[in-house]
Order: C-alpha cells, then structure tokens, then sequence
C-alpha cells in the first residue's frame, strides 16, 4: 500500500479513461466521488481497482447531484476530491459547480464530452464547450483545459488539481468520448519527480481548535439577504478571476507568423487540424494553426496577436459553433477578413477533409 | 447586567437574537441541540450543514463550523466530508421540503448505504422561507399558498411520513426517530440518541422534529402549540422507529 | 460569547425571572405554556419593537423552567432558589 | 511502410474484432510507432456489428475515426455492408470467405449472396473460420485474421506481433504452453493465406 | 414460411429481432407486458415510457405511443402526460439505477402522492447499459465494474428493497409487487393486476421484476438462471406487497 | 366556470407574478407544473387560485427536474402546459429543456431571475442569460423574450405559447425578481379579442386510432446510437431553428439615427436606459437606445444596422458581461469605436447614473 | 407635481408599511399616473426591517428601486439607520417622533438617540403612533403617515386615496363603518401634522 | 406486422416446436428450462451468427410451452397436437 503508484518514466499504451485514473493518482487525489455514465465509466472502473492499493477512496452516488455535492463535502473536508462526468451528468453539474463557483470550492473534474442535446449519443461531441464554460445561474468562473492527446488528458488532470487549489476555481479537463475510449500511448510520471510541485489540499472545516475560542468557526454560505451584499461578495470574486486569467492561459499556435489561413480547433479535433496544417504546409501552402487550451479564460490576447497577423480563419469544430462564440467574442473589434466554419456536431474531424476544405478554396 | 446564560454555549452569541421569527421551532430544536452539542463536548469535531429553507437562517448560528449548501443537498454534503474524514461529526439540517422533496433521492440512498452521518428534518407542514407553500408534509386538507382551497389527498398527494420509510428501509445501526417542540424532553433525547449513534459509529441517524412556523400558518401563540399537539401529532406520531439494539421508545 | 444582552430580572418565592429584552421577541410561547399562568405582556419592547413577555404574577412562579425550555429565542433563564437545608 | 495506415476490422460481437484491433494497436506502439485504436461504441452492450479502428503511424495521429481505410476487413455478412463506407478505391478489402457468401452475380439482379464494395483496390477473400476449424482449433480464428491483417498492412514484423500477443495472454499461454503454439501457427497461416491470395490477385 | 405467431400483437414486428442482448430479461417481461396489453385491448390508450438504460432501446419495441425520456426521468414524464388526460394509461419502464438512485426522488414522490400511473422497475443488479456497474440493487459480495472486489455494504450500502419501500408509504388503493423473470405465471399476474390498478384508478401500481442481464454478469444460460432463482431471490422476496383490497399472495 | 377569463381589455394594477398568471390564462394554458422557489412563488400562487374556476389544473412536483419532466409530459399528452422557476431551479431546469430541444417540445416557461451564481440572492438580476440562451449539452435551440414591464410580461408569455406551438423549440419569458414583485398597470386583454390567433395544441401521443395499424405509433427518443446518426437528427433541426430567426427575432430601438452614443441594455435595465436616453436627448446629448427583446435569436443583423450609423456603445447589464458576451458575438467582425460597460451583477440600475456616467464622459 | 416622486417607507414588520406603499401607489395609478411599488426582499420571512419603495410619475418609470428618494418615511430606529442610503440634499426626511429618539447631541459624541440624516433637506418630526392612540386607535396609525405622505409628497389628491382605500379595505368597512371613519380621520391627522411642522421648520 | 421471420417446424408426438432463425439470439435459457430435455445447439446459425437452439430430442418433448414462454426474443412457437377426441 501506498508506495508511489508511478515511479521514473513509464510509457503505457492504455485508454484515456484509464490514463485519467492514473493520473489523479499520480495527482495524490484522496477520493473520487462519482455516478456512471458512458463515455466516463473506466475513470471509475480504474480508480475503484487501482483506489484501495494506494489508500485512495471511492464513492458511488445516487446521481450526478450527489456526486457533486459529496465532491464538495470531500473538498471542504480537505481531500483532493474530484470527479468524471459526462453529457446530461454535466448538465445535472451545474448545480453543485455553481455552489462551488460561489464558494470558491477547488472542485476538479474530468469531462468527457458526448453528443448533445439530451441524451443523444454515448461516444463523441465538442457540445459541452457552452456548458462547461459558462453553465449554471452565473459568469463562468471557471479554469478549463481542452485536452487533445492521452498526454495531455494525464498531463492536465495533474495540473487542474495545481490549478484549482492554488486559485479556487473549479477546474475541468474536458475531452470526449474518442479520447476516453481509444488507446493510444502516453508518459506517464509522477509530478514531483520531475520537480512539479503539488499544491497541498487544506481543509475548510474541521481545523484544530475550538471553533469561537481558539479560532473562528468556519460559517460558509452561498446565500446572502439583500443584492448589494451579494454584489459585494461577488465582486472580489471575479477580480480574482480576473487577475488569475494571465496566470493560466494557454494555448498552442504553429506557423502563424507567415500564414495565410489559420486553422481554428481545439480538442481532438485539433489533431486533425495540425495534421491537415503540417501536410498543407509541406505542400507549400501558408497554413497556420492555433488552437486554445484553456477555453476558460479564453486566450484572448493571444488570439488577437495572431489576428494581426493574419486575419483569414477556418473554424472547425464537432459543434455548432460553440467554438465560434468565444473566439467571436475573442476577436471582438479585431476585424478579421474570414472566419469560415466547419461545424460538425457530434463528429470528428479528419486531417484529409480539413486539406480538401482550405486547398478547395485556395 | 448580562444575560446569555440560557443560551447554549455552543451558540454564536454575535448573531442572537437569530434569525428565525418569533416563535420559530427551528429556534427551540436549535436550542436543544447546541445543548447537547454542550453536554456531548463535540463543538470541535462537529460540521453543521444547512439546507436552503429557513435552516438557512442557522449558517452563523453555532460557533460550530457550519456549511450552508443548496436546496436539498445538505446530504450529500455531509456525507461527503463524512466520507472524506470519518473524523468528523456530520449533522445535516433541514426542512421537510429539503429533505422529503428535492433532497428525498439523497435521503434515501443515505438511508440505504447507513451513511454515518445524522439528519434532522424540521416538519412544519410546509415551505417557510419561499412563503408558506404545500410541503410534502402539509396536512390533508391543509391550506397553503399552493393548496389555497385545502389539500386534497387524492390530486396533491398525502402526507410524507419521513421516518416510517426510513425505519422501512435503512439496515441495522440506524437510529429513526420522530419527535416534536411540543414534548422537549422527548426531542432532547432522541436527538441526544442519533449524536450518540453517529459517535458509536452505527449507521445513519435520523430525526424528524415536528415543528412551528407562526408566519406562514398565521397562527398565535396558542393556536401554534394547538397545532403542533393537536392537528400534527394526529397525523405524525412521535416516536423511536428504529434503534441501533432495536429496543424502541414510543 | 462576546455579545451582551440586557437583563430583566424578577424574584418570586421559588426563584428568579430573567428575561432579556433584546432577545425576546413577542412569540408567546412561554405564556402559553406556563403551568401557573404567570406571564403576560410587558409594557416594555422587546427587540422586534413590540411588547415582550413579563411574570405579572410572579408570585405564583413555580420555577418549573418551562417558559425557559420553550423559549426558541434564549430570551429567559429561570433560576431556583435552592431550598433551604432541612437541617437549618 | 506509408507514413499512416488505416485499418478497420468488422465482425459480429462474439468474434474477437476488438482483440485483434488492440492487440495490432499494441503491437504498433511495441515497435515505437504512433498508434490509436478505438472500437466503434454505440448505445447497446451488445447486438450491432462491432468494428475496430487502428491506425499506425510515424507521426501523432490525427482523428481517431477515419473516412477511409486502407485496409477494410469484414467478418460477418452484416460487417460488409456495414464498413461499405470506410472503402474507397485504395483499400484493400479482406473478408472472411467462410461465413460470407459473396455475390457473384455480377449485378445482375439476382444477388446470391452479399455485395462486396467492388470499388476497392482489391479484394482479398481468406477462409479464415475454415481453416481455423480444419487446421487449428476454431478460437484462434481471430489470429489468422490478425496475421493476414499485418501481411495486408505490412507494417509490423512478426516478432513485435508476438511480443504483443505475450504482452496480452502471456498467463494463458504459461498455463497452456500448447495455446501459445496454436496462436502463432494461426498467425503465420494468415500471413500465408494473404500471400496465396495477393499472388492469385496478380 | 413466417413465424411470428409467439409475438405479441402489440409488438412491433419491424423492430424485431429487439435490441436487447442474448438472454436478457427485459424481453422476458416486455413478451410478458404485451400479452397483457393484447389481453386487456389497451394498445390504443397506453403511453409506454422507456428510461436511459437497457429499457431505452425498447424505445420502439410496441406498436405503443412510445417516449424515451432522460436517466431516471420517465416517472415524471408520465406523470405529466396523466395528469393531464387522465384517459391515457401510461406505463414507466426503467432499471434498477433509473428507479432507485438517480430517479427515487420521483418513485418516492409519485407514491406519496399515488399518481395514477405504473411504474414498472426491472432489477438486474447492475447498471446494464453503462457496461456493468454497481447499482442500488447489487448484491452484497457481487462483483461489479465499481465493486470490483465485491459490494461490501458496510462502505457501499445495502440493496436497494424498492417494493418494500414504496409500500410503506404509498396510502390506499396502491398496488405494489415484486415477481421474478423465474415464474413467468405469477409475473404476468402481478403486472396485469398493476394494469388493471391503473385502469381502475386506484392509486399507484408498482411492479418490480427480478430479471437478468447474462452480458454484465457473464454468465451462460444456466448461471443465468441460477442467478436469478438462488443469488437474487435469497435477498429480494417476491409476492404482493400492497393490493388495493389488501388481499396480498405471496 | 370556463368563461373566459379575461373580458374586454382591463387596465389593471398588479404585481408581475400574477400578470404572468392572467397571461398563462389568457393564452388558454391547460396546466402548470411547478416547483415553488423566489421570486416566482406567486405566479403559483395565483394560478392556484385562479385555475380551478377556469377548469385549468396544477401540479407541485417534488423539484424542478420533475417539473420540467411533467410538463413535457403534459406537452407530449396535447395540452398547453407551462412552468416558471428562478436561479438554481433554472440550473436544474437545464435537463428537461435539453430534452425539449431534441425533442422539440414546445415548452413554455416564466424565468425571473435572482443573484448568482449559486443560491445567492431571492430578488435580482440578470444573471441566468448565458443558462437561459445556451445552457444545457447543446446549441441553445430556444426562444428567450427578455421583458422590461408588465404589460410585455403579459404580452410575451401569450406570444410564448404561440411562438413555442408553431416553431416547436422551448420558449421562455426571461424577467426577473423585481418585475416579479413590483406593483405597476398594464392592461390585460383576451389575444383572440385582439384578434391574435392562438395556436393550436396537438398531442404528441395518444392520438385517435390503433397504432402501427390505423396510424404510425409515436416512437419518440432523444437517443441515438451512433455519431452519424445524430448529426442527420440534429442537422435539421438546428436549419428550422436558422430558418425561424428572422420570424421571431425582436428589438427596440430610439433615436439611433443621429446618436453619438448608443446605450445597450435589456430587460428591466432597459427602461432606465430609456429613460436615461430621453432626459439625456432633452438636454441636447445624441444618444440612441438599442434593446434586444429576443436574447435567443439575438437581433444580430438589426444591431449591425445600428452599429453602421453609431458605433459607440454603452452596454449596462445587472451582470458580468452576459449581454456584453452575446453583443460581441452579434458585432463580429463589425468595427466598433467603443463599448463601454457598465456591469453591476445582481443590482438594479437608474438612470441617473446612466445620465451621469454619459455626461462624464462627454 | 414634479415628473417622478420617489418615497421609500421604512418600519419593523408590524407596522403596516407595505401597505402604506401599496395603498399609495394604487392611488397613483388610479389618478392615471404611472405608479410603481416594489417591497424590499431578502431570504428571511421575518426580522429585517420592511421597506417600500414608490415612485409616482408622469410617464413610464425606469428602475423600480431607486438610489436616492425624495420623501424617505421612518417608523422606528433601526429603519432611520437602514433608510439613510436613501437619503441626499434633496430629501424630506420623515420621522416617527413618538417610537424614534433623536439624538439631540449635536454629535459631541454623546449620542442620546438614533441620528438622524441631516444632510436631508428638511426633517419633519410626526408623533403618529401617540396620536393614534390618543385620539383615535392605534392601528390607523399607518393611515397617519400615509396622509403624511401624500401631504409631504403632494402628488395625490385626498380624494383619490379614499377610493384606493376603500378599494383595498372595502369589504372591512362595510363590516364596520366606524372603521372608514377613523381611517379618514387618520389621513386628514397625517396631512395636518405635516403641514404644521413643515410650517414650523419655516 | 409487416416483418416476416424464416421458420423452421420440427414435430413431435404431442406437438409442433417452431423456431425462427431470424429470432433466436442463442442465449440457451430455454434449452435449460425444458423439463425434458428436448433442446440443443443447432448447426443453424442463428441471427447472432451463432448457433441457435433446436430439438434435437423432438419425441421427448411435451408441447409443455415453458421454452416458449421464457424466450426473451419470441423465437419459439408451440403448437399443442389437438387430442383425439376420445369417442372417435
Ligand atoms: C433548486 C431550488 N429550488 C427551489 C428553491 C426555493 N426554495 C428555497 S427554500 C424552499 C423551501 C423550503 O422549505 P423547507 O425545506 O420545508 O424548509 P422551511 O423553510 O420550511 O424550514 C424552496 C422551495 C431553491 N432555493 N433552490
Ligand atoms: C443524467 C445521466 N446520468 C448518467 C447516465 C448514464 N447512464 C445511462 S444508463 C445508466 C444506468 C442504467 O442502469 P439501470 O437503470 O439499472 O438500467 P439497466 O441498463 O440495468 O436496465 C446510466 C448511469 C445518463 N444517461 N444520464
Ligand atoms: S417562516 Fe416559519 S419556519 Fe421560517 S423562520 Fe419563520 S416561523 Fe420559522
Ligand atoms: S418557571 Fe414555570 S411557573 Fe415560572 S414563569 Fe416559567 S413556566 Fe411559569
Ligand atoms: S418564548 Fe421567548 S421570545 Fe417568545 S415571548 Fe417568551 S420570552 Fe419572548
Ligand atoms: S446489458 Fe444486460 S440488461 Fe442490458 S440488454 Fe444486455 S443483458 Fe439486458
Ligand atoms: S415445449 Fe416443453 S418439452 Fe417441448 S421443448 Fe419446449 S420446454 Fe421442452
Ligand atoms: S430462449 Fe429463444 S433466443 Fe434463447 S436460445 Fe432459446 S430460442 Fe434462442
Ligand atoms: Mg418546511
Ligand atoms: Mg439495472
């Protein structure tokens, strides 16, 4: 029990689902509390074998209301506590990230994304983007990571435990379908070993002392009487969300400085744009790419910097255009000469129709 | 000259007088229980969680760390930290709205998996903080601002008996019990009884607590106690349901 | 417990009356549930700006501590006189 | 090896589809290539022909579906009609000439069988089942058509396939050292099926 | 030569074979449910609602009006399309999962409030759709995808009793079993009896079914069966738990 | 009973809650499902009241995700069935809507928002904008009339129900707490005496006949097995969804045509932009008013019309940049001078601070 | 009148000062103004201190509460202290004499009473709850420092009120009378106490 | 119904078993729930592309219907044998 669960570098070639069990362990994640849905099930399936070798814990809910709601107690009691959804389980989300949006819970989450609305399909969407973003009764105060390879799927749950515990947000790496349920390979690691330092959870009740003697007592709420109270409570809040936006912005762009046309994605989708890009480019066409991480904070300035650059743009994404919304809202007042758009809700994207699409109208 | 002496020590005195409106059961249950928080020592171990309804009004009440969560969730936040740090002692608190509607899903999974947590349902027959509308447990018969012709069992449904199903369903170790403000000694036990079964580590503790709430009922002082020992007690019957050696208390 | 609250205090034969004008808040209850009916409406306010309870006949106050234990505010605290030793 | 190869595997759920695609997958990745399987999911557990999607290529791979397959392999008479889609005129297409009776009539009308998608580069039939049963034992008929899916696909030599293939059943096979042989005679007897059929092709 | 004679009339041939897998119980009881609306001519008035799970893909299983609805969510769905045209029969069919945990709010509810509907639970202890795991009916011990060293109930809680439970609290004229895809006979009473309850307007008819699922289990024919008859029966009882004249067979 | 409710046209003098229930009389609504929550409570309230001599029915649910089930249910069974909810219920009202817009159910809601995010405040705001357009797993397949006095309270939840029977997408008054409780006139009338054809409701199920023999059974579902099978669903839908925009997009506008500055704003905040506009306008300022009635469709190509005369802009919303979000979105690509904003999440606005912070910056 | 007359009311729970509002701004739209009254609000059913907002114009009003007021009315302590937001230059400020004691300190520190806004531009002292209960019965008391208002305000003839009243309360005074009686009596006391203080501040 | 579904009909002393390829999933319960023991593997595939039930020991079966009755997928027909009728 409780050696390291991943020692030196590790190449494995394994499903995303399962790469996000590892990880959250190679995390120090203390508990999982979850209710099934597919595409998100081998998270569970993997935690629940790997949990109790490593001293971990594991909790099936009722529904995704509950699972939202204990997440938060696990929180609250100072435990690396996180969860995996997906689809209409994002949805019923919304109410207990919402709470922990106000309350500044450092709630983690793996969503893996499937066609919407409603139910719709079990495998593969970019329809949870509106959602995952801004969702719930408020202004999105939220970290999201799009993540395109199993690296990144390992990589950024890692980081949204760093990210969410060193600023208070809730924090989601938001993939689909396809990258949880393929195989493909991956390093894995453990982040102190390579001198990754993880941010230590703390418990927002139950600290040593006598609660109105020795220490105040912990008097947590989301509700407040009258609107300018709530204005004044709200208002620090999204001060430090503004003031966190640079700190974990990210992004990834390629070949802009000469391009022509840039290629717009993110996810997996943006594999097949970087395929498309690189073949393009050695096909001697002026083809940039650039792809946001984070959608939330979205790389806005950084955007607008390759705008300047270029302003011609293919948009591709298996929605229809959710994408779009926040680079529109990114470029606002930046003109742009064309924005054309691919929308595919629910399906993917290949590198070869990408190539037909920009050498068609080249 | 100073007088606090009657409230608890475990209470907040910066917040008094509370919240809650005059003659309030949640105020007198609240009372009772910062007692035996006192009597048990447990005010530093101890996460109060209230739900959206008036248990709202209590987020600052005790000196006890107290969450304040959403409609219906008090739950499974409570076993949620229950789970994350069995440490802990877990009371969540809340209405009969909360607990019977909404929340009735985490009700009764709580129940089903014996979380080691402790809830307390106030019953007092309707939804106080929205204003006084049907609650699951408004009497047949009942007016409210969503019954205003009197609720009829066959369209609205009758009455929740919270602790009868519970007692039906939660495994050995439980503790189920109904009490009211109308008999204190009783409620003080019972709900001293479900503390004890959460320190001892048994199973899920339950109490439903037959309340007032002169507000929404529009009732004084006397028709209130009336109310509460006359009309409720018919319906609801007081009690120990289950207890963790199964010898009950009626 | 920082805060203070202002204290009526009332004696009769069987102990003291305290009641606190800053916590009452005009409910009845205790009036309603006194055994010897010893409570009744005071000239003073109590913090909701209307009258708050006071034993107009405390002469009758068995110190049961009943009003006490119904209170949902904290308002009153009843103190018995202890009994003299039998022995005196 | 092209820079990227395409294949999907088609067959009825007790097949073994989806082994052979992880098992090609690993076997991939074994020999320091990108690779990416991912089977076809829908909403039932069981019932709709199963498929699995591999690619294996030298550099990270794009979409984890694909358009179009390089290799195009059907198992069942449902699986041909079903992976219709992903042929185009530079897959080879391989299909199981045992349990699939194809349509010779020549579009004439009076289908006798199933239609093979005649658009491909080239059709390769392989009487995997039959000479699984004649030959070995029925259950390593998965193992035939792995190995004339690598003959096909010409990607993965022989030893990394068999690294693999220990990597996943090692226990059984130290269990039941004889499984071990029956799996790579399997192998190889694919491999040699495709050859017979390329060469006839020729 | 044709062969479809074993169908049910009200099955909808053009979907058949169905969805479900090689020995699944759900086609067991849908068989069962269409001889029972052949029996009582109902085709034209019934509403069937399927749940997510295994029961969504009997979305056009029945030439019925037919409505696939959200994970835990055809209760209410039902509920709404018979309140308002009383003159429709509507049936909720759902798993295990849909009824006891993501939806028991509604199963609670709609008994309390003895909506005049049937619900229909098939128990097959486990999450079928999503591929095997744990549900609210799990065995203790059993092995599922997130009990994966078996269910221990002292962490995972015990199964869920849903007939028991909702007989507790539903008021009069409700009708609440539990029969087992192994008596076929005394399967088809007790779900005739729950339509016939709806018909009659009693109250709410709840039926839950013991039924299987080969493909998560693992298991071949005869394990199936020895599943369903020793394993399941040991722990979930069948017979009548609430009849609208009380008269119960066990 | 069963008169009609509502005879000749009445000036009346009421609170917004029970405005909204005359209209849901008036518009021939069957039955209400709800779930009680401020500061909607009265609309329950009165429809209680009032229902029961009109032969109209009521149902209270157990929350809001029964809520929005039963009422899709009383929808599916051909009758005009409505809800209303505020903040958190409107998280969970994400679900059943979700399902409405796959399913395109004609859905008919009163959302008077409150603080958020989370349980936050029981009175204002404009908060729920982002959840009411384009919340839930999907693309915001929605009808949003965003309302600014009692009379358009009542006029837009009548036309609700018309715009939700004849275009079959989820349509909502958006308003808030205080229009749900303040007191002021409007005049209530009977649409058909008006002569505004009602639409009428069909059942979805239970219609005449022996299904599969006298007419095709209604198999209705919101799942899909595989991603192709969901695009061609989904496809068609969001091309109605296009193809209905410019037949229900609404807006208002004063004074653009010479104005320097434009104020932007909707909902209740509007009537101080108004106001503000015309004292302003008085004193000799060119400032023009420009207000979104439909959030969903936005008046995207009205607003670039205005944005070709003025483009100097500025934007007063009660949240963090809710409007702002949809108002960049809709003037992509169009130059813009300047767009200020003023966001106050959760507290009213007046126009004398509308005036002032003009005045200053003039 | 001016164009829009802004009167905040501020009193404990019992006090009737939602009905004061309600009543005045029925009285305005019935004078064929537009009127506007909107309660302030909070989580708890009970305790705060009640206010009610009314505005009264001549043409549509913007945002239903206000920053400033032109007549701020308060009938106990705690309401003087949670109406002084409300308060500016322009303001009469109105007060209830008889339950508020003001400091008369001159804020040398020793503060005897509640303060009050001096920066109003008039405070007007009414003794509406002694008078009521002197000369008429204590619960007209709201009707006194609704006939404070309208006199203060000026914007709603007495005439107007009367039928707002008697369409509010229509039914109790068929009942009983008497109680119409000491209803207007209590408005024409409200108007006199204000008139005669605001001739005294002159 | 519209469908049709291929038949296979093999009879016995007291009746007909019907079974439909097109229908039978293979799944075995009712090869394990006949009391006599009439049922087993085909060589016929059956529509999983496995092999589907068949009685191979017809003269044992007794048209009792239990295989019927718990076949999930409505694959089996009995057909009882009219008893003669005694008098003739
Ligand atoms: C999701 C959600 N729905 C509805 C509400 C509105 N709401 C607040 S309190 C309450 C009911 C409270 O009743 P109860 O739980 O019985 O508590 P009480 O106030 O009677 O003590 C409701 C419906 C809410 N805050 N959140
Ligand atoms: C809100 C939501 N959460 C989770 C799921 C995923 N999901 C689909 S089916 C299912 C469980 C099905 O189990 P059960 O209800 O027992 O039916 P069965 O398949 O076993 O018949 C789950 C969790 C979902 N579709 N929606
Ligand atoms: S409304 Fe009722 S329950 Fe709520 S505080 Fe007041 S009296 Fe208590
Ligand atoms: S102590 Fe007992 S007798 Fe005395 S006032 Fe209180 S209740 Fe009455
Ligand atoms: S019970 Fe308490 S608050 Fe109520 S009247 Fe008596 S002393 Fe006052
Ligand atoms: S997974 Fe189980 S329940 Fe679902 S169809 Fe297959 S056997 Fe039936
Ligand atoms: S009818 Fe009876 S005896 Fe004959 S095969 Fe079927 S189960 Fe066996
Ligand atoms: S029960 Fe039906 S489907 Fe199963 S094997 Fe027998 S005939 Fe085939
Ligand atoms: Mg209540
Ligand atoms: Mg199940």
């Amino acid at each position: 029990m409780t050696d390291k669960p991943i020692q030196g570098e590790k190449r494995v070639f394994m499903t995303g689902n399962e790469a996000l069990a590892w990880a959250a362990l190679a995390a120090k994640a203390d508990i999982m509390y979850g209710y099934p849905i597919t595409p998100q099930n081998e998270v569970m399936h993997y935690w629940t074998r790997l949990a109790p070798k490593y001293g971990r814990k594991f909790l099936q809910t009722e529904d995704e209301l509950s699972a939202g709601f204990t997440t938060i107690g696990g929180i609250l009691a100072g435990r690396k506590a996180f969860s995996a959804t997906a689809g209409p389980g994002t949805t019923l989300f919304q109410e207990p990230i919402s709470m922990a949006e106000m309350m500044r819970i450092p709630l983690v989450m793996a969503i893996m994304q499937r066609g919407g609305p409603s139910t719709a399909t079990v495998i593969y969407s970019q329809q949870e983007v509106n959602m995952v973003t801004y969702g719930g009764n408020g202004e999105g105060w939220r970290v999201v990571y799009s993540t395109a390879t199993h690296q990144e799927l390992y990589d950024y749950l890692i980081k949204s435990f760093n990210t969410a515990w060193t600023y208070r947000f809730p924090t989601f790496v938001l993939a689909d379908g396809y990258q949880a349920k393929m195989r493909e390979p991956l390093v894995m690691y453990d982040p102190e070993e390579r001198g990754m330092k993880m941010v230590e959870a703390t418990p927002f009740v139950g600290l040593p002392g006598m609660p109105g003697k020795d220490r105040p007592a912990a008097h947590l709420r989301n509700t407040f009487s009258v609107e300018e109270e709530l204005y004044e409570a709200i208002i620090p809040i999204h001060q430090e969300y503004e003031a966190m936006i640079d700190h974990v912005v990210e992004w990834e762009e390629e070949d802009v400085d000469d391009a022509e046309v840039i290629i717009l994605s993110h996810g997996v989708v943006s594999r097949a744009a970087k395929a498309a890009k690189n073949r393009l480019r050695e096909k001697g066409y002026k083809v940039g790419y650039f792809r946001p991480i984070t959608l939330r904070p979205f790389p806005e300035k950084q955007l607008q910097r390759v705008a300047a650059k270029c302003n011609n743009f293919l948009l591709a994404e298996s929605a229809l255009g959710q994408l779009a919304r926040l680079v529109k809202e990114a470029l606002f007042n930046v003109p742009v000469n064309k924005l054309e758009t691919i929308y595919k809700p629910g399906v993917g994207f290949t590198a070869e129709e990408l190539i037909e699409k920009i050498e068609g109208t080249r | 000259m100073v007088n606090n002496l009657a409230m608890p020590k475990s209470w907040n005195a910066d917040t008094k007088p509370h919240k809650f409106c005059p003659g309030c059961g949640h105020g007198i249950t609240l009372k009772i229980l910062g007692e035996i928080i006192d009597e048990l020592e447990i005010q530093d171990r101890l996460v109060f969680g209230v739900d959206i309804g008036c248990s709202l009004l209590a987020w600052d009440f005790f000196n006890v760390d107290t969450v304040q969560t959403h409609h219906g969730r008090t739950n499974p936040v409570m076993v949620g930290i229950k789970r994350a740090n069995p440490e802990l002692l877990c009371i969540a608190y809340m209405g009969d709205g909360g607990g019977y509607a909404i929340g009735s899903q985490h009700l009764v999974n709580s129940a089903f998996r014996n979380e080691k947590i402790m809830a307390i349902v106030i019953n007092n027959c309707n939804y106080g903080m929205t204003g006084g509308q049907m609650a699951p447990t408004t009497l047949p018969g009942q007016k409210t601002e969503t019954s205003p012709y009197g609720r009829d069992p066959e369209t609205m449904g009758s009455p929740t008996l919270g602790p009868e199903m519970v007692a039906a369903i939660a495994p050995a170790g439980a503790y189920v019990a109904r009490a009211s403000i109308a008999n204190i000694r009783q409620l003080k036990r019972f709900l001293k009884k479900a503390v004890e079964n959460q320190i001892a580590g048994n199973g899920f503790s339950f109490v439903e607590v037959l309340s007032s709430c002169p507000t929404n009922w529009r009732t004084n002082a006397k028709q209130t106690w009336d109310y509460v020992e006359k009309e409720m007690s018919k319906y609801f019957k007081t009690g120990e349901f289950r207890t963790p050696d199964e010898k009950k208390e009626a | 417990m920082s805060k203070n609250f202002r204290n009526l205090c009332f004696e009769g034969p069987k102990g003291y009356f305290n009641i606190s004008p800053d916590l009452c808040k005009s409910c009845g209850l205790c009036k309603e549930k006194c055994p010897t009916d010893v409570l009744d409406w005071s000239e003073e306010l109590g913090v909701y700006g209307s009258p708050m309870i006071e034993p107009v006949r405390m002469e009758q106050c068995t110190a049961c501590g009943i009003c006490q234990m119904v209170c949902p505010d904290a308002a009153i605290l009843i103190e018995k006189k202890k009994k003299a030793p039998k022995t005196a | 090896m092209a820079r990227l190869v395409k294949i999907a595997i088609a067959g009825e759920g007790g097949q073994g589809v989806q082994a052979i695609g992880d098992v090609l997958a690993e076997a991939g990745n074994a020999a320091g290539k990108e690779a990416l399987y991912i089977p076809n999911f829908g909403v039932e557990q069981r019932g709709g022909v199963s498929i699995a999607f591999v690619q294996i290529s030298e550099e990270q791979i794009g979409s984890p579906k694909f358009a179009s397959g390089d290799i195009v392999i059907a198992l069942s008479e449902r699986a041909v009609a079903r992976t219709k889609q992903y042929v185009t005129k530079d897959t080879l297409f391989v299909y199981d000439s045992s349990l699939i009776t194809a349509d010779t009539s020549n579009g004439d009308g009076k289908a006798s069988g199933v239609e093979l998608p005649r658009e491909a580069k080239q059709i390769i039939a392989i009487p995997a089942t039959e000479v699984a049963k004649q030959e070995l034992i029925p259950r390593v008929f998965n193992m035939i058509v792995l190995g004339a899916t690598i003959r096909a696909a010409g990607i993965i030599d022989m030893q990394t396939i068999r690294g693999a293939l220990e990597h996943k059943l090692g226990k059984k096979f130290v269990e039941n050292p004889k499984l071990r042989e029956l799996n790579y005679q399997a192998l190889d007897r694919g491999v040699e099926l495709v050859e017979k059929a390329l060469q006839e092709g020729r």
